[in-house]
């Protein structure tokens, strides 16, 4: 039997960890959307949506709806005491240039030099659809992937390059996986922590381009220290 | 005193001049601010072969589906078709229908520089991938970009909260999303509102959209959403 | 004694026939900043103003001055119903973008291909500014200059080509002066109206290239008919 | 729960640390909403060798007359110095400052470009004048346009009428002018108001700054007008 690996809900609470204070944050689909749950108490962040709301609270209660106030998930939230409403446009200037202090992306694909494929695999039926992930990549202060260290079939989702269409090249600065925390720099990808009972060696076996990392290796927090 | 009357009186009559083969902006994100009336006006008035500049491409017969079922539309630029978009979907994939995708806020963008008089800017969006290709590209200041074009209507068919009689325009929280920077880049801006309010009765520091962007104000049949 | 020209109250009273019900209008400085007061009464426009109003009103009275509410020349004026207020940018999305119906400026030089030279004497002392001249002359649907017809020492101020610092080529429909109304059109100017007392052969004796007219140019309303 | 505190006790506190050589954006137009407390702090500060990109360069002390008088600017971009700007004009004309005249609508667009991530875009502004001079230029669609570049400064000092602590702005009436664009252009935004007012107080369908592009608050010393 396979080790257990760490769960959706662990990935994104690890990646929580990487919420600094203050900072402005844009979520996506997938794992990244359970993050807020898990924003550590000291810490105050505001989460933009790009259909136009900064400072978005929780989903709204069950009955306490309000269909005019969804995230870009179509799911109804809620706003916090100095949230606002802005168009799509101003919500993408905030995107692309640059105001955003760190995003977290889903992710099919991520290549050793920080490229993101994450909109499309190849093949699929249907037109595909790539809403605001593009602008986001490009222009988030920081971005973090989190997914799944593997595809289903078992095939590595960290690559030398990526076969699937790209959502932007060279944006990608930390992968948080059900394995590992590895760091995208310009002298390769850099294996900064591991979930625990899992070897470097194990974490490499499992990605396809090589991991730089030191003797000793520490484990995956998954609570502020 | 006179001056242009703006408002009309049904949904139908603010749709019932849309020429076959027209192309019209859809406002509308995540099931908020759609102008599900006057979608459902230009389906009963029937105009086909339209070309649809809009987020996505409806959720079964919701919002624009009905639209697509009707198959009055055979063009589209979109950010997100989406999976729900049944009739789209299969029309697509029948190849009856021409699709440009657009990261989202590149159609927001280019909408916004055909309202600014910007005919081109170049974008950090998409350098290297497909969205990329065929685009003129060029290093700026040592990073890659690639050139896009303004992107204009002949209609913009937006849903806002408030409208005065003079077509000044208030929003209502997420409802807002690309309603406002539609109403700058299409010739004709019709808008579907919630209420339509006497003139002065709307605070001149909260308008969002300015009158002079819009041309048609109709009192929205009671239905918000699809 | 040369024969009176009409007054500078005159010209705005003339251009200020010019405008169509419903329009939205930029007035710049000089000459069109007077064409406010001589509104048809049965007519009714909209005043923008480049930095941030639309829906501007008259002058503020004497006493009752809002220093936070003043017109592109630093006027303090009023706002009337419907007006509302927005940043410099989205002004000049108005000008540039072509939202604008009919702009009417002042102006130093007007060729005849509807070159447009208004912001700077050659020679003269000083940065000179451009202002919001430049956006407005290309983006406005119509395009009408008020000047005097000829410059203090005589000069034609309507030439051939323009010598002064130019604001925007091919950009004027339509001069109205102290002599004349001239539209600007592909086949070269043409005279459309002179000033009472004016035959046609005297304007363009006071016009430097060839004016085009019928047998029978009529004389300059002043009122609406 | 803890936040970066962006409120600052004192105007000169909030600019204590402007460094020599800096560039910033001045909002402000006509007389209306400029920064006058921040420009008073920055002339008491002392800071040398600015850069200054502002529709015009003060009317005698007034404005940023003061910092010109104290001879602490040394670049300006600007739409309209201005004939009342006594201290820019005496050392323009002795060769002391540099000066790149811009029209007001590009100044504006070039900023929103830098704080949208757009490097550059073709404009139909100063095509065939000499502000087209020496820049690129291009047909397209049958129309001439030249290309402008992004405008982007060390900081903003703006004039808003009320902030809350997390500084969301408002503005009042055309005192805002220049100041929602600046703040999205420059790496730093410091921005003087009439009032701050606790976080939530201002309704979110009406701020026209959100705080994401706010660094810096501080309380106007009580002039409002220079």
């Amino acid at each position: 039997m396979p080790k257990a690996r760490l769960t959706r809900e662990q990935i994104a609470e690890r990646a929580a960890l990487e919420l600094p204070d203050g900072a402005y944050v844009n979520l996506g689909w997938g794992i990244p959307n359970l993050i807020a749950a898990y924003v550590p108490s000291q810490v105050t962040v505001y989460f933009h949506s790009e259909n136009g709301i900064l400072g978005m609270g929780p989903r709204a209660k069950p009955g306490e709806e309000d269909f005019d106030l969804v995230d870009a998930m179509k799911v109804p939230v809620t706003l916090l005491p100095g949230g606002s409403y802005f168009s799509q446009d101003d919500a993408h200037v905030m995107t692309r240039g640059g105001h955003l202090d760190i995003c977290i992306l889903g992710g099919l694909q991520v290549s050793e030099h920080g490229d993101l494929a994450n909109w499309r695999v190849p093949g699929a039926k249907g037109a595909g659809g790539i809403g605001g992930a593009m602008d986001i990549s490009v222009g988030a202060q920081k971005l973090l992937v989190t997914m799944e260290h593997t595809a289903k079939d078992g095939s590595p989702k960290i690559v030398k390059t990526c076969s699937y269409p790209l959502t932007a090249i060279d944006c990608v600065d930390t992968i948080i996986t059900d394995l590992a925390v590895i760091d995208v720099t310009p002298e390769g990808l850099v294996l900064r922590e591991v979930a625990p009972g899992f070897t470097p060696e194990e974490v490499q076996t499992f990605t396809e381009p090589k991991l730089r990392y030191s003797t000793k290796v520490p484990e995956m927090r998954l609570q502020q220290r | 005193m006179t001056s242009k009357e703006k408002v009309y009186p049904t949904i139908d009559a603010a749709v019932a001049d849309i020429p076959d083969g027209a192309t019209i902006m859809f406002g509308g994100f995540g099931g908020a601010g759609f102008p599900n009336n006057l979608i459902q006006g230009l389906a009963r008035q029937g105009a086909r072969n339209l070309g649809v500049i809009s987020n996505n491409c409806g959720t079964g017969e919701g919002e624009l589906g009905l639209l697509f079922k009707n198959r009055q539309i055979s063009r589209v630029i979109a950010a997100f078709p989406g999976p729900g978009a049944k009739y789209f979907q299969e029309q697509f994939d029948a190849g009856e229908i021409e699709l440009e995708l657009v990261p989202q806020g590149i159609l927001c963008e280019r909408m916004r520089a055909f309202g600014a008089g910007i005919p081109a800017f170049f974008s950090p969006v998409g350098v290297g991938t497909e969205i990329g290709r065929g685009k003129e590209e060029r290093m700026i200041r040592g990073k890659r970009y690639i050139l896009e074009q303004a992107l204009g209507a002949d209609y913009a068919f937006i849903r806002a909260y408030r409208a005065d009689r003079m077509g000044n325009l208030v929003y209502r929280k997420a409802a807002r999303n690309f309603n406002p920077i539609m109403a700058t880049a299409a010739k004709s801006t019709i808008v579907e509102v919630e209420e339509v309010v006497a003139t002065g009765k709307l605070d001149p520091e909260t308008i969002v959209t300015p009158s002079i962007f819009v041309d048609r104000i109709v009192q929205a049949e009671g239905k918000r959403y699809a």
